[in-house]
């Protein structure tokens, strides 16, 4: 099993999130981050005091799933992600161990 | 005989203003002579100027807080939000106690001193609910009582006005005992000297109508002073210090907007025609002001930000002050015009150039705002102007006197601060510890978050 | 003749007072006799009177929102805010219809009962725009309207005081249910006893400036009656429930401190000096006590809080409302130096040890603070203590007065408050279930969130 | 003398309306003959009119800063916040200086046209501090500086209610070149034919208080076409649009209400018995309107929510404003009743059919409210319906003028705004890019965030 | 080393907080994090605009431990953050090549 | 390739970015945390109720980088965030399968 782990642009969400379910995988997780990339951040000026905001808004997706769909997954977040311009954000994957279901104690691919 | 004249004489303003200076206490007149009294016909108070010294008096409490706590509160970071809140309500509350024991005594006595109103009405000796003051028209009055909670408000948020030039690592402590020093040694005496008939500066002739000078500049000053000796944040020109809410800036400066009616208008003591200019210019500067910061900003960088028109917003306030009652309405916004542009670039350049961390821009706004307000009052009070003077006026003579009036009071309230903070330091330390400033103010002083979910 | 007097008499007072409350109303005027119609020389309402009751009026209304929905609001788990927002509104529009519907009618409908007013003046019945009401100078009257509009602000606000003590647990429905039948079986009667001529209370000559007892030991008592008998927040004591802003609690506090000029300047139904004196006497005992709560709080854990300084300016705001228009400037710094740490030792250790949750501690600070400021009533209002009692003034028999007055309300607020809860939670419940109280009752009772990015 | 009667007859208030329309300057009577004069005996302000109008006159402005920049900002996203506040602060400054250069000209400077009140007034030209501009009783007269500065707040904050339609992907620029067009080729024109004695309405005999024409319709439809001509929000009826704090926007809400009784008793321009029924209808109304929103959503979805009531809040004060000195308390709570279900129809229902994005729903309540209170008070200032009508009194032939009233300004206001949003997007454009737009305007547009930590 | 991730429900942090301190374990990371799956969201209004909020509120916490007690603490906190009902969440384990501890610079389990 | 994750003192971030750029790393992702360890929180008291907070702010950086450089990152986070302190946080390093750029579909270390 595999966690597939996605920083994409926050107004994406919603467009990953049916890709995915398209390709049957319906559970995940999301968090709120920020990046620092190529992507260049903005100035912000407080009567004349200057601030760059070099870290955007992202959001970071994880998804458990069995390591055979892995391929399907990322597919899945690169095409619905993808808008062509530079901060489109990343795609990880590694290994689990093993997963469980904390309602039920089952394990693994049956735990997703 | 409550309409304010075209050709209202400045001189005779003057004379009215000693009256208003020597309330007439029911208790002295229980003293004099019979006679006296049946002469006198003791004027009452008219109802719906007690009314409007109500309304008028709340109106400056309300720019306490919350108005004031928001527009600083918001300008801090989280941590910190509540320490100024904290440093504005206990400080005005301090303040009122001190204003009843001999705050009020000490500005408006009765002595015969140019810098101190005495002893005489410590703890509000004499005062009773019959007891009234002078207005600017004879043969009006007030009651003393709504005389002393007025002036009591702007005892109130004087001081608070300063702690926003040192805000996110003052000691708690400190704020409180420098604010309450200070009152005692800076702003009695120059109320004093600005608004009692005997006061150094009042008879000189300067023209001050709701506090230019006692209120903006001395605590600009005062906070310049403190920003400098209590020294810059910890990680000042290098981490993110971006106002934590700017919507509740932006609250915080429509609240002091709307309280600085009170302000003003109020500053007329009575309701009648110099209350309804002093609204309108009040409203009108800070049109012109809020405009002007735009404009400004849109030349210089290409957009109008709202913490430009906040502080235009201010900035057009703090210069109408000295100048409501007595400049027209386009006089008022040519003020509110005049004075943005200069406070943005002292806010955005100048203060960067010396490189003192003013947090909230107490002196930038406050103390270059007044400065230009208590001169500016010289310049558009001339008839001519569209202002109220008298038909002799003299924009040359008024300006000069304006001029002097400001730079007693920066030399006064200069010095007596540098050595109230440095009293102050000495005694119970001006800082918390780099890692309470780290923490914020918040978690270290009181103990509490301002936020959770 | 809108003096106030130094002497100004209780006995005085409470004649004025009866007159205050058998409004003069035009309809009842026709019927009389012609001969006393002329005689009466009907009196018309002052417009300074109308414009200050106007102001005090809806500084009412302010209190309660954004008021006191900010001040409680900020108090809860952001999961709840709205629904403590949409409480305050909700029971104040629907309190602001029964009180034209019967209210009004129940508490001055005119009936010489001692606990009730009778059915006369449903709907407003009788009532023109000529009606007239008495004030407490003979010969002042102000607009029936005025008095009904001023009045009705605070039969909407006492209700809604309560919702604080069960904050985060009460279903809607219940909450709005059991303050209309609270309103109708509590607040009208005791309004009636208190304040009209023919009230049980009234008639022992209790004094209550503006509402001391009928509104916050009221509110006070039934919030302590519901607190325990809803129950405790699940995870009480152990779920961290700090208050999700307190910046919003700050803000509310102040604006409450506000609007308080309204509800304590304006019972004296007059711009004159009485107002004057409540206006003061509204500051001053507020500053003493957010003083005396940071001193508590200083001396017992070492810090002050900001909550504390909130908490403080609440209890003085209480303390002084049954004292504000008979107590001195000094007498009511004293009061709010008492109340403070009496309050906080209530809230901090007596709560705790009884263990129940009044979530916003209405009853620790409206219930002990209206205590305290009832029973001061009767002693700092002597006149060798700077209150305008009447010269021969008995402390010990009006503190006596005082004290049954208390007792009665609580006696029989308790009691019929403790039936009321009974019948709603067998109506509609008063609990929401477990599951709702962890999703937070915005979501589960009105289908939002209070906030959002 | 200020006493409003109840058989008010509506000529009487049309004449009265003349005079207030013809503002007797004291320059103007300079030039008259002395005999003119000595008859006149030139009535002089009432000082309690002029401390009513000095608080009626804050608090509308209290209602543009923050009452109104809250109510909407807190319906955005929060990446939007800064740029309706930055949109109500701007567009208020400039407005008031539009007003003083030639809006009060335009709208009140003295010339015959039904349209237009001509150049006479320019730069406020001949208007003294003595100036009087009449009010709705004979011989009662106001400083025609409070008259101009009570209008002024008016003119400022009509045209900021039309932003809320297009929130969230405006252009700053476009907004303010808008509004100001607007003001010119709508607002000052329909003022003048609603309020002037000469106007095309007002000689028709329609009735509107305080504004639900002029200000609330007009301000309506302009959004309406705004919201339309604008276009949809990129990710409209896709992405989560939820107001990004409820708690804001019912503190907006409350603080408009507030206000509010500064917009209707103001209206009166004097306080006399009228402004007391504004007052209470103004409560009142309010009150039904918040109670039948809830009771709407709860019947149709099972939940009353907080911004429901915070919608009916302003649905019943829309409702009133043209109402609140003519109809009675009863009236004015059946007006609230009935206002809530028909807006809370058309926004739930009839909007979502059409299809356009009125981010704030400026239409839904301002615009559907503003109809049903025109045409609501044809009906209820019928004496039959507890109004102050006159005897003779015909609610067909009033509701009739009305409704033609509300026609002639929709169709105006439509057109003009039409053309005017195409002028302006074809010189600035009107809206900002979609990556702007994603952005926030906040950033994009002002390069500041509302919130940081 | 590994790395024990789980996703709970918020109001069972501090159960499961005590119940890794009784088996010994004192360190941890918590995120708030959005969680998507079997249980379903709630519909909020704003004047008649519906939005379906299908994320719901969860807590994420990470815990590094030593390989030996992983179950141990996957039982710990399975059997303190159960409630028996949908949307109690998961734990996934993964393994990790190495800790630091950066005060010290002591690494792997001395890190810990 | 690696994923170097840390746990650090939130005044510490511009520090540790600065120098992660410095040794060549110029992508990573932030998390904002609450960390639970051997760093006493504070307490919060609230009109006498007493609240023991002993989740603090922690900032979390996500970092990929090619696993050659690990050492040098790890060790540019450890010197960066070093206070001396109890509660400067911790590193943990673990390994991913392959990542890739959303925007163009590259893999791997072309992706970082
Ligand atoms: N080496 C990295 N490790 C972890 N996250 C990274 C790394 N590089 C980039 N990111 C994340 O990916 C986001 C997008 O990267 P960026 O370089 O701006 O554009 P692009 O994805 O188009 O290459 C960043 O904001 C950051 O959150
Ligand atoms: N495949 C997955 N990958 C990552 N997180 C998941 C996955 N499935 C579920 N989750 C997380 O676990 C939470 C609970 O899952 P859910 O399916 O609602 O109930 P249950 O845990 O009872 O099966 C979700 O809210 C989500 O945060
Ligand atoms: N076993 C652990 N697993 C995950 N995170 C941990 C662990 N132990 C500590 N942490 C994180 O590291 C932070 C610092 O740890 P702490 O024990 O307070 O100090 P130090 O880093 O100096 O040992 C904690 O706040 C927590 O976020």
């Amino acid at each position: 099993m595999k966690i597939v782990m996605a920083i994409i642009k926050p107004f994406k969400l919603d467009e990953v999130r049916e890709a995915l379910t398209a390709v049957g995988i319906q559970g995940l997780t999301v968090t709120e981050v920020k990046g620092y990339g190529r992507q260049k951040g903005h100035t912000e000026i407080y009567r004349g005091t200057e601030y760059a905001v070099s870290f955007l808004p992202k959001l970071k997706i994880e998804i458990a799933v069995p390591s055979d769909i892995v391929d399907t997954a990322v597919e899945a977040i690169t095409s619905a992600a993808k808008t062509g311009q530079i901060g489109d954000g990343k795609i990880f994957v590694y290994s689990i161990d093993h997963a469980v279901r904390i309602r039920t104690g089952e394990t693994d691919s049956e735990a997703l | 005989m409550s309409s304010f004249k075209l050709t209202h004489s400045l001189s005779r303003m003057a004379a009215a203003m000693t009256a208003a200076l020597a309330p007439a206490v029911a208790f002295a007149q229980e003293t004099a002579p019979a006679a006296t009294e049946a002469a006198a016909a003791a004027p009452v108070p008219d109802k719906a100027d007690t009314a409007f010294m109500y309304l008028a008096t709340i109106l400056v409490l309300f720019m306490l807080v919350p108005g004031l706590g928001l527009f600083y509160g918001g300008l801090v970071r989280a941590k910190n939000m509540l320490s100024v809140l904290m440093q504005c309500t206990v400080i005005g509350a301090v303040m009122m106690i001190v204003w009843v024991v001999y705050g009020y005594s000490f500005a408006f006595g009765g002595s015969t001193s140019a810098y101190f109103g005495g002893f005489g009405k410590l703890f509000l000796s004499g005062v009773t609910l019959d007891s009234t003051s002078a207005t600017f028209t004879d043969g009006v009055v007030i009651y003393e009582y709504a005389f002393i909670a007025f002036q009591m408000t702007f005892a109130a948020i004087t001081p608070a006005l300063i702690i926003g030039a040192f805000a996110e690592r003052i000691k708690f402590s400190a704020a409180v005992l420098f604010t309450v020093l200070w009152a005692t040694f800076v702003y009695f005496p120059i109320a004093h000297m600005v608004w009692d008939a005997n006061g150094l500066i009042f008879t000189m002739g300067a023209l001050d109508f709701a506090g230019g000078t006692v209120v903006h500049i001395n605590a600009g000053v005062a906070g310049l002073i403190g920003a400098i000796m209590v020294g810059k944040r910890t990680g000042f020109g290098k981490d993110m210090m971006a106002p934590h809410s700017m919507t509740l800036t932006l609250v915080g400066a429509a609240m002091l907007w709307f309280g600085w009616f009170g302000f003003n208008a109020g500053s007329n003591l009575e309701a009648s025609g110099g209350a309804v200019l002093a609204t309108i210019n009040t409203f009108l500067a800070t049109a012109g002001a809020i405009v002007a910061w735009c404009l400004a900003e849109n030349f210089t960088r290409g957009k109008a930000s709202m913490l430009g028109a906040a502080s235009g917003m201010i900035a057009g306030l703090v210069v109408v002050t000295p100048a409501a009652g007595s400049v027209g309405p386009i006089g008022a916004i040519v003020l509110g015009l005049i004075a943005s542009p200069v406070c943005y670039f002292f806010v955005s350049t100048v203060k960067n150039k010396f490189g003192f961390d003013d947090t909230a821009d107490v002196f930038g706004v406050h103390g270059v705002g007044g400065i230009i307000g208590a001169v500016g009052t010289g310049i558009f009070t001339a008839p001519s102007l569209g202002g109220t003077g008298a038909a002799d006026f003299s924009i040359a003579s008024q300006t000069y006197t304006q001029i002097v009036a400001v730079l007693i009071t920066i030399v006064w309230c200069g010095i007596v601060s540098a050595i109230l903070y440095k009293i102050v330091d000495m005694v119970v330390g001006l800082r918390v510890s780099v890692e309470a400033e780290r923490e914020g103010l918040d978690l270290s002083s009181h103990g509490e978050a301002a936020y959770h979910s």
